[in-house]
């Protein structure tokens, strides 16, 4: 069975070290979990170590909605990190 | 009900206020908030450095709809009549204003307590992300502790 | 600092927000309430009188010192860049903004604070006497009980 | 000793029931506080008594100051009677 194809978006520093907003991956079927994908796309780039160096400072969402890094994957199709938002 | 907009171009608080207004002739009282881009970083002009130019970055599809979701939980506590909310996304330059939350209720109590969890929510929970320009370089704003403070406030 | 206004002529809300705006360029949160002079009496259109005029009194002199107190108040418990009040008085017709009170900080939380203090003060301490026409006569408006357990919200 | 003249001043229904919105009175000594004005005022005419039948409706401010009725007038130089405010 080939992987799904999941589209991951970056935001404000998290984009600028990862060095590109965003990408299409298919991840194997052992990443259950937001916190999961983030250890193996870490593994992609060593932009992209940088960016996840540090997950305290990382937010999710999935599906366009806030999750948690411990949140399943399920059949998501979009999964965004960005640092905690400040706009207002 | 309700207004959302995300825009790169900047707007005029007072027109749009009046517009509002205009719009909700039966509702008493009308709270707003606008949020003003300060030329210095910190907490007062003299111990911050000087801010020349801001960028804000957004998710887009999700701002808007986080937005939207941020109306629909305050009208579910309040009860209100209207509401707006505009935010800047782009280049901004000192004195523009980034946000602007309206809401209109029978009764000033709400209209105040509806606006005021627009903004704390708005900072904690819509995706935007600001970069401020000085002399020395362009810095991405770090989120402030206090802000959680605020919003966590509202839980329930 | 802070401006107190009490007029006969009507105000633009909008434009008097847009100037407290360029006078506080350095405040991160402007705050503001805008009472507007609805068409009905009562809690809905529906089950209230039609209301086609309203006359505001005033104790002149009075009137402004203790909107001038209140600020005073006000600007003791936050920390705040500027405040404004414009109350009408005389004539007004419905859609007319009554009172607006604007407050400048550089945090939101205090810029709210102080503008529902404003409001919940003024509508229990500032001399102002509301008088609405309907169709079957004018009535002086009454004292509503929910606004003094606004203001003594505030009481320390 | 002849009595200090005292400026009092009426406003909305207060006023529409008094028939007038000031008047300078010289009031005996023996009114001391702002509940013996009331009382006295109540004689000068049915309008006065009317205005002041229910004075839990009566609101003070002695020389622009709100103050309760038990307050003593001291050497006070203006009281209004006025309803509960309905400004804003």
């Amino acid at each position: 069975m080939p992987a799904a194809s999941l589209t991951v978006l970056y935001f404000a520093w998290v984009k600028e070290k990862v060095g590109l907003g965003a990408e299409a991956v298919s991840p194997p079927a052992s990443v259950a979990t937001v916190s999961d994908l983030i250890d193996w796309l870490a593994g992609r780039s060593p932009g992209h170590a940088a960016a996840f160096a540090d997950r305290k400072l990382i937010k999710a969402a999935v599906d366009q909605v806030h999750a948690p890094l411990s949140s399943k994957l399920g059949d998501a199709r979009e999964v965004a990190f960005f640092p905690p938002v400040t706009g207002g | 009900m309700a207004t959302i907009r995300v825009q790169r171009e900047a707007f005029d608080p007072g027109a749009e206020i009046n517009g509002f207004c205009t719009r909700n002739p039966t509702s008493g009282g009308i709270a707003t908030f606008i949020g003003q881009m300060r030329d210095f970083r910190g907490e007062s002009r003299n111990d911050g450095e000087v801010v020349t130019a801001m960028t804000l970055e957004h998710y887009p599809g999700m701002a808007e709809s986080q937005l939207a979701e941020l109306v629909k939980e305050a009208s579910g506590r309040w009860p209100l009549d209207d509401a707006l909310v505009i935010h800047r996304i782009g280049s901004l330059v000192p004195g523009e204003a980034i946000v602007l939350a309206a809401v209109a209720a029978t009764h000033r109590g709400d209209a105040f307590a509806a606006c005021a969890f627009l903004m704390d929510w708005l900072k904690t929970r819509a995706p935007f992300w600001k970069k401020e320009a000085t002399e020395t370089g362009a810095c991405w704003v770090e989120a402030r502790e206090a802000d959680e403070d605020q919003a966590a406030k509202w839980k329930r």
